[in-house]
């Protein structure tokens, strides 16, 4: 038999998700991982506006969500732009090898 | 037959309404396909085309800024743009900056690899964003505008590819910014979630009526505690403020520049929209948030300066303990969130960040020119003895100094002034007297510059430095602002009580 | 005519402003003329005004005269006024007299002296500021008068200031008195809270009708003792006085001996009103501070060596039965003793100084002796002044001391017997110095030696011509030094015609003048001792005095001449019961150090409290960006900590979930 | 600047104040101007602007109504108008003086002292701290008084740190925060200040005199206000404990940096107390009066004892300050007519006073290159003229009557015993310690044999006697006349203490009191009565 999935599941899927992607932002050392993290709080975001829209019955928070994947999709290029820059300079940097700049 | 098929109607836009965005916008291209289909322009064009760009954009923001103090204010584009004051007011703020900072970058990237109309371009691009947050009527466009913004300032930041400092400021910029924004973005959703829209307006009304469809309030208070971060971050709002220092440091000084002018303005517009503008309702709440948060930037930032021996770093301190007096006053501009006398807190904010803004490009401007002078190292012995070597340099940068010390005669008196002002009003004694005893903290970094600059002697074979022409005229008018708005502030005040009263 | 009053203090003013201006061209010896003239010109305007108010009659001898006005302040006026009454007079009268004189005498004296036009410049400035003593209208002028003749005692001590001794004693000088103004301005703010006006009108007026409460006169009169005892060398705050006689000899005549000295003794009876109109302890405090003073500075006199610093505690022992006086109600006899005083201690510093001179500046009398062959007038008028202090009547000190021991009697056998005590202890010290500088064996012969070689310290001597010369003889002064000497003996001689008692047939005419004089001034403050058992026995109270004054000398002279008894000089007495020692002392170490910990303190805990917080600024600084590691992930977590307090904050507050 | 906003409403045509605040600006502007190839004309052009400046101060105190306790010249013009700031000056018998005082110091100093370096900014310097000083004594506008009472800190702060001796930049940095911090507390409560105000008056103004004569302060408000102003105050005058700044800096600033900070700055604080204590909130003043006489009290001592063991002489003059200030805070806080017309006059005396002492010591600095005690001795000897001038100046500074610094001393003294008598008795005490520390130092250094550095200390050179014969000058005057200047400030005293009396139950003591059998004179006997 199949459970009914209330809305108030997919927001903790959506914060679950969220939680893994900041975490692991904060754990992983490899930049792309890091961005990777990134696309996923921004997704956790956007399940969370699809499952509010449908909650409120309104349309614009789906529609929110277009202009988020747009958003993140520069975000990615933009963020491998700088990345390459990086490597090109240093091969193999690690997000902790970029400490210069501190105190 | 067609009308028939045509039953989607766009909402209608009025151009005028958006004409600064848009001759932002189209300069924009403009630099891009010339600067990709022509030949390299003559010295210093580019530069010029963006400041006439901006300057354009920055009349006819004043334009319309009558406009609205005669017909009142109205939304845009089916109601997604405020059209009103404080947009106006930051669309200028924003304009003044890019002029300034373009001017300051014209030699500065002469011989570099990025001497070509892409970092102008990104100027705009970046001031764009930074008007569309400041005007925006809704929390998606408003996150675009933020995404815009901050999309080029990664790229400016890292824009140096022969500094590895560069780059690596613009890595941390990135993944930080993403990090928050990401935050931002969540506490949006949230929030949508708790009032049903994401429209400015629609959500006070809809918090009016007190919709709520959880039946209790977790969401929007997530919600608006993300919305914080998110905003915290951009005005690096202690401890959303580690990326600052870094940043600041690595990114090439004219950018830095940009960052802290242009980027805290819009941030700081965004901050009042979300918070002031769009949840009143929820004031109680996010006050004593933001009042701490004004307490420990203030303390922080002032503390930290202290002990640094990089002027950029320095000044990046110093921008954040600014950032904490700024906060005072949207602290005090809480207190009359949403009521018919909002009260002087809003004032106090955009006043300051206009002030502010044209301080610190001046204040980085003088560092460019130093620093290049001494191979790019931003290190206090390159100030050494500029009174010997340049003393005119040396008073223009002693008079920045001076006024984000708060010294009376300067626009930075008049800024602290107005935003201490702004907190007694509403009562809040202590912040206002942290903030003046940080402020003297502060004094102390400022000091130390000056005293290096004037009472030692420079570094035996440090050649005169070069002030190239434009930047001695960005540099002189900043000090001709800062200096004739010190003593006579009073139009800029009324402009700024104006916003307060003619804000949606 | 008693209205240029005014031009008492004038004429050494103009003198001060004059040698100001010209001193350095007038120079030796016309500047000191110049000095003295003013001092004789102001002198004779004072005998002018003095047969004026003799014209009036009694109840309306004085006249105020107001050159402006000076501190104006609301209820608070003080006006420049002088005023002329028969004690300002008769003060005045000795003052510029005397003062002449010693101005001549000076003149001999300094002669050769580097800085010859300068001394005679403060000279004048100090017989200007005594006279404003004398002459004030209020308590203000008599102080500006008071710390101005304090200033000029300073700068005349040290006036060989490259002598670091004659240095500190000037400092201790002004330092001393200066304890006693502390007592001197409280008593005038008590005045003025309590009358509103420091005019001595007003104040004696009060005190007269009785709405001056008793405490409140208590307290003022207490007050100004402690000024009077400073300014004039009394218990506990006469350290200064012998220490003075660093300064030059003329000084110490006209300052340390006539004059300034017994200022408070004026200040005294000029308020007596006040004094009797407060409890009775205060009179008597009053007495015991003379007469202990009196006795405890004649042991020191004993043992003295030096032929200054004998005159100096005589000095203060005479003050002090000046002090008894007042303390006794006597207050004419007070004057009377101040004037005869003035006349023959001046006379006898002076002539202390003639020695000095003749003697090359030697001030030893055990290497004198003899001198009355060599140095003839010196001697007898010395002589003369020896007699008058011992008590030997007729001379002019009999008469006066008698009177005081009178008043003493009929206030307090103890008072009396010890100021019994003292004037034998007068006799014997004045004889024995007199035994050995003019009589006895010469021992300057053997005093050559020393005299070849003079101490360092005395690097800068008057007279160098002396020094030059190779063999030594004492001589006599020149005349412009020896007439102010004579002079001076005759009024030491016969000065006591001033007050003669009605004793031994003395016609009423001629007794009791100075207190007739004086009477409109003093009348109520004076004592009534007629009838008490001292009064109707007169006749023994003299025979008691002469008998004291003769068994002094005697006792002297079996001593120090016949050799009999072996002199009794303990070494106590010699250092003045140690109790400048100790002062010093107090002041050197504990006082000293205390003043050192305070210094410590502002330096170490305030200033450092200052400093510390910069310190703790920086080093919270240094400890918090340790924190700014550069690790983009770290900033990624302080960012997520921040967010979870933020949150958190929410749920706590809010109490979500 | 402000010619753009004013309507000519000043009761006189023209605007002799704000030309007394402009004239030194200006003048600093053209020096800063001249030439590098003109290095005589600087110094021409800033004695032309102190002089005229001077100038107008004596025609000032000439055309000054004697006997009007208001304010006189005064010129008001809108100048922030949002936020109700308007240019507003006006003398009266408090600032009269001082602007005499200012007016008579800067061109002496300036032609004094030679600072031996960059001459140009040290004169512009000089020129915008006098503007500074004349503009803070003169604001009837709480925001003008505050921007001129902290601009004041950046030229002081230039010529402490530019021109000073070894120690120079601690002392700048030092004397710079710690008066910031001060003023601090200062901005907010004056704000607060105007804030509740505009509730009584209906509109926000930072008019001094509307305030004062429109508002009404609850005890408990006025009494936070106060101290927030009192702080910033305390700090300049200043007092003990917050008085450590004053010795560094004075001991490190260049001669005429000493001179002006002792003769005028810190009359900023004393002057402050009175103009936005006393008269602004007289119930706060009155009821913490004990705290103010007894750290009063404690400076004049404390600064004394000080004084007395210091090495240095520069030093020495600076902690008299403390204990000389002491006595003006006195004065103020014992509400007598007396003691507040002694304070004032005790301000001027202590600028002349001191101001000389400062010259004095600088030029014994020129001639032998120490400030120690104990490396000068015998310069009497060698140098008697020079010594006969500090000694003047020394006896003026003990308080001999007859010169200037008795007057405010007594009169001080004489006013508080009426209403804070123990504590005069006390401060009496300090007039003693005066006399130890100047006289112990002058004998250290002006008498005994000169050692070989010393013996060829050169005499007073007629330039520098010139410029001190106005001090000594002064200080005679002062001592035997002072009634024309007493005439001036007493009424604006007694109108200052009349608004007291009304805003308190204090009553100004009649002195014909009887204090009849007051035990406390009983103790006054006791104390005296072992004797």
């Amino acid at each position: 038999m199949i459970a009914a999935i209330g809305t108030s599941s997919y927001l903790l899927l959506a914060a679950l998700l969220f939680a893994i992607g900041a975490f692991g932002l904060l754990v992983r050392r490899n930049p792309l991982i890091m961005f990777m993290c990134i696309e996923l709080m921004l997704n956790a975001a956007n399940l969370t506006f699809v499952a509010l829209a449908t909650q409120l019955g309104d349309i614009n928070g789906q529609t929110a969500v277009f202009f988020v994947m747009v958003v993140a999709a520069a975000e990615v290029v933009v963020g491998l732009g700088i990345l390459v820059s990086i490597l090109r300079r240093r091969p193999g940097a690690t997000a902790d090898d970029l400490a210069e700049l501190k105190g | 037959m067609l009308q028939q098929i045509d039953t989607f109607v766009g909402p209608e836009v009025n151009w005028f309404a958006l004409s600064p965005m848009l001759t932002l916008l189209g300069g924009t291209l403009v630099l891009m396909l010339a600067g990709a289909l022509t030949p390299p322009w003559p010295k210093g064009l580019y530069a010029f085309a963006t400041a006439t760009i901006a300057g354009a954009a920055g009349v006819l923001a004043m334009v319309q800024w009558d406009d609205i103090t005669d017909d009142g204010t109205r939304t845009l584009v089916a109601g997604v743009i405020a059209y009103d004051t404080l947009s106006m007011f930051m669309t200028i703020t924003i304009c003044i900056g890019v002029i300034l900072v373009a001017m300051l970058s014209d030699e500065y990237l002469r011989g570099t690899p990025n001497d070509g109309p892409e970092i102008y371009a990104l100027y705009l691009v970046a001031a764009i964003g930074g008007i569309v947050m400041a005007s925006a009527n809704d929390l998606i466009v408003l996150f675009l505008g933020l995404e815009t913004l901050s999309l080029a300032m990664y790229v400016l930041a890292s824009s140096n590819r022969r500094s590895g400092e560069s780059a690596e400021s613009g890595i941390k910029y990135f993944v930080l910014g993403g990090f928050s924004s990401a935050f931002f973005l969540y506490g949006i959703a949230l929030v949508y979630g708790a009032t049903g829209t994401t429209n400015i307006s629609e959500m006070v009304t809809a918090l009016q009526g007190g919709v709520d469809p959880f039946g209790n309030e977790s969401l929007a208070l997530a919600g608006i505690g993300l919305l914080i971060v998110g905003l915290g971050f951009k005005v690096a709002a202690v401890p959303f403020h580690v990326w600052a220092p870094d940043v600041y440091q690595g990114a090439p000084t004219p950018i830095t520049a940009f960052m802290a002018s242009v980027g805290k303005a819009a941030a700081f517009a965004a901050m009042l929209r979300v918070l002031v503008i769009a949840l009143p309702f929820y004031r109680d709440d996010w006050r004593p948030i933001v009042w701490v948060l004004a307490l420990v930037t203030l303390v922080v930032g002032s503390v930290l300066a202290v002990v640094q021996n990089n002027v950029k770093r320095m000044l990046a301190y110093s921008s954040i303990s600014h950032a904490g007096f700024i906060l005072v006053g949207v602290e005090a501009a809480a207190h009359g969130a949403g009521e018919a006398d909002p009260g002087p807190g809003m004032a106090s904010v955009v006043l300051y960040l206009i002030l502010y803004s044209v301080l610190v490009i001046g204040s980085f401007a003088v560092v460019t020119v130093v620093a290049r002078n001494s191979g790019g190292d931003s290190g206090i012995d390159s100030f050494k003895g500029l009174a010997r070597r340049r003393p005119v340099l040396a008073l223009a940068f002693t008079v920045f100094l001076l006024a984000q010390a708060g010294v009376p005669f300067t626009t930075g008196f008049i800024a602290k002034f107005g935003v201490i002002q702004a907190a007694v009003e509403v009562d809040s004694y202590a912040i206002a007297v942290v903030a003046m005893v940080t402020a003297v903290i502060a004094a102390f970094l400022y000091l130390r510059i000056m005293v290096a600059m004037w009472t030692s002697d420079p570094a035996e074979g440090a050649e005169p430095v070069a002030v190239p022409f434009s930047t001695g005229v960005a540099i002189a008018a900043a000090v001709a602002f800062t200096i004739v708005v010190g003593i006579i502030p009073g139009w800029l005040i009324d402009a700024a009580d104006q916003v307060t009263q003619y804000a949606r | 005519m008693a209205d240029l009053v005014w031009l008492i203090p004038a004429f050494p003013l103009a003198g001060f402003l004059l040698l100001l201006v010209f001193g350095r061209r007038l120079g030796d010896p016309n500047a000191g003329y110049l000095a003295t003239a003013m001092v004789f010109g102001s002198f004779a305007s004072t005998v002018l005004i003095f047969f004026d108010l003799l014209s009036k009659p009694a109840e309306d001898r004085d006249t105020v005269v107001t050159l402006f006005s000076w501190l104006p302040v609301g209820t608070f006026q003080v006006d420049m006024a002088f005023l002329a009454d028969p004690l300002s007079i008769a003060m005045c009268l000795f003052v510029t007299g005397i003062g002449g004189l010693i101005h001549l005498f000076a003149v001999g004296y300094m002669h050769g002296d580097a800085k010859f036009s300068k001394f005679f410049l403060y000279l004048n400035l100090f017989v200007f500021s005594m006279t404003l003593l004398v002459l004030g209208e209020n308590l203000l002028v008599t102080f500006l008068g008071w710390e101005g003749v304090g200033t000029c005692s300073y700068l005349l001590i040290a006036f060989w200031h490259s002598r670091e001794s004659a240095a500190t004693a000037g400092k201790k000088a002004f330092v001393t008195n200066r304890v006693g103004d502390w007592g001197v301005m409280l008593a005038m703010f008590l005045a003025f809270s309590a009358v509103g006006s420091l005019s001595y009108s007003v104040i004696n007026e009060s005190a007269e009708t009785g709405e001056l409460a008793a405490s409140t006169a208590s307290a003022i009169a207490m007050l100004l003792l402690l000024g009077a005892a400073g300014k004039s060398a009394q218990l506990p705050l006469y350290i200064w006085l012998p220490d003075a006689m660093e300064g030059p000899t003329p000084v110490s005549a006209l300052i340390h001996a006539a004059t300034m000295v017994t200022g408070g003794v004026f200040l005294l009876t000029r308020i007596n009103p006040v004094i009797a109109a407060s409890y009775d302890w205060v009179p008597t405090t009053i007495a015991w501070v003379g007469v202990i003073t009196a006795l405890f500075a004649a042991t020191i006199a004993l043992a003295q060596n030096d032929i200054k610093k004998v005159l100096a505690y005589s000095t203060v022992s005479q003050i002090g039965y000046m002090m008894l006086a007042v303390g006794t109600g006597g207050y004419v006899a007070a004057i009377f003793h101040m004037i005869t005083h003035a006349a023959f201690k001046a006379l006898m510093f002076l002539g202390a100084g003639s020695v000095i001179h003749g003697m090359h500046e030697e001030q030893d009398m055990r290497k004198m002796g003899a001198l009355r062959t060599v140095m003839p007038i010196t001697a007898g008028t010395f002589i003369v002044g020896w007699l008058a202090i011992a008590g030997v009547p007729p001379f002019s000190g009999f008469w006066s001391k008698d009177e005081i021991l009178l008043f003493a009697l009929a206030d307090s056998p103890a008072l009396y017997v010890v100021g019994i005590i003292t004037a034998i202890l007068t006799a014997f010290y004045m004889t024995r110095q007199v035994i050995m500088v003019f009589f006895g064996e010469a021992k300057w012969t053997s005093a050559a030696n020393e005299a070849e070689a003079p101490e360092p310290a005395e690097g800068e001597e008057p007279i160098e011509t002396h020094d030059a010369h190779g063999e030594f003889k004492p001589h006599e002064s020149p005349p412009v030094m020896w007439i102010p000497l004579v002079v001076l003996a005759v009024l030491a001689a016969f000065g006591g015609v001033l007050n003669l008692p009605k004793l031994f047939g003395i016609p009423s005419g001629v007794s009791y003048e100075l207190e007739h004089w004086l009477e409109p001034v003093i009348e109520f403050g004076e004592a009534d001792i007629t009838g008490t058992w001292a009064y109707d026995n007169k006749y023994i109270l003299v025979a008691i005095a002469v008998a004291a004054a003769l068994s002094g000398l005697a006792l002297a002279w079996l001593v120090y001449t016949k050799k009999r008894i072996k002199p009794w000089e303990p070494t106590l007495f010699a250092n003045g019961w140690y109790y400048d020692a100790a002062v010093s002392w107090f002041m050197g170490t504990p006082g000293r150090e205390g003043f050192q910990v305070v210094t410590d303190f502002d330096a170490k805990v305030v200033d450092g409290a200052v400093n510390g917080v910069g310190v703790a600024v920086k080093e919270a600084a240094t400890e918090v960006r340790k924190g700014q590691t550069g690790y983009v992930r770290q900033y990624a977590g302080v960012i997520g900590i921040g967010v979870v307090l933020l949150l958190g904050w929410f749920v706590v507050i809010r109490g979500i979930l | 600047m402000l010619a753009a906003e004013a309507g000519a409403t000043g009761p006189i045509a023209f605007p002799i104040l704000t030309a007394l605040i402009l004239v030194p600006v200006v003048g600093a502007l053209l020096v800063a101007l001249t030439p590098k190839s003109r290095p005589e004309i600087p110094k021409v052009i800033a004695m032309m602007s102190t002089v005229g400046t001077l100038a107008m101060s004596i025609w000032l105190m000439a055309s000054f109504e004697t006997g009007e306790s208001g304010f006189q010249f005064v010129s008001k013009h809108t100048w922030i108008e949002p936020w109700g700031i308007s240019w507003h000056l006006g003398v009266d018998g408090i600032s009269l003086f001082l602007v005499v005082l200012s007016g008579v110091l800067f061109p002496l100093a300036i032609a004094g002292i030679d600072p031996h370096h960059d001459e140009k900014p040290y004169l512009a310097w000089l020129l915008l701290l006098q503007a500074g000083v004349m503009g803070s004594f003169l604001s009837l506008d709480l925001f003008v008084f505050f921007i001129f009472f902290e601009i004041v800190l950046v030229p002081m702060y230039f010529l402490i740190a530019g021109w000073g001796y070894e120690n120079r930049v601690y002392a700048a940095t030092k004397f710079f925060l710690f008066t910031m911090l001060g003023s601090a507390f200062m901005l907010v409560g004056l704000i607060a200040t105007v804030a509740i105000a505009s509730r009584d008056l209906g509109y926000t103004t930072f008019d001094l005199v509307e305030i004062a004569e429109g508002a009404e302060f609850a005890a408990s408000t006025g009494r936070w206000l106060f101290f927030a102003f009192a702080i910033a105050f305390a700090v300049k005058v200043p007092l003990v404990p917050v008085h450590t700044w004053l010795p560094d800096a004075h001991t490190q600033a260049p001669t005429a940096g000493s001179v002006v900070l002792a003769g005028v700055m810190l009359k900023l604080g004393t002057y402050g107390l009175l103009r936005f204590g006393l008269y602004l909130f007289p119930e706060a003043s009155f009821w913490s009066r004990p705290l103010w006489l007894t750290l009063a009290v404690i400076g004049i001592i404390y600064g004394a004892i000080a004084a007395t063991m210091q090495t240095d002489l520069k030093r020495l003059v600076a902690y008299s300050s403390v204990a000389h200030m002491g006595f003006i805070v006195l004065g103020t806080f014992a509400f007598t007519t007396q003691s507040l017309s002694g304070s004032v006059i005790q301000m001027i005396n202590h600028g002349v006073s001191t101001g000389a002492l400062f010259l004095f010591v600088g030029m014994i600095y020129e001639r032998r290159h120490t400030r120690s005690i104990a490396e000068l001795n015998g310069i009497q000897k060698v140098a008697p003229i020079f010594a006969a001038g500090f000694m003047v100046v020394m006896l003026s500074s003990i308080g001999v009557p007859g010169l200037n610094g008795f007057v405010g001393e007594f009169l001080i003294l004489t006013g508080s015993f009426l209403t804070a008598r123990w504590w005069t008795v006390v401060a009496t005490v300090g007039v003693i310690l005066a006399a130890l520390y100047l006289l112990w130092a002058y004998q250290r250094v002006f008498h005994g044999e000169p050692d070989e550095e010393n013996e060829n200390f050169p005499e007073l050179k007629l330039k520098e006697g010139l410029v001190l014969l106005p001090f000594l000058g002064l200080i005679v005057f002062m001592g035997v006349y002072p009634k024309p200047v007493l005439d001036r400030i007493e009424p604006s005293i007694s109108a200052l203490i009349t608004r007291v009396e009304e805003n308190t139950d204090f009553v100004e003591p009649a002195p014909t009191i009887q204090i009849g059998e007051h035990d406390s004179t009983d103790d006054g006997a006791d104390m005296e009565g072992d004797e």
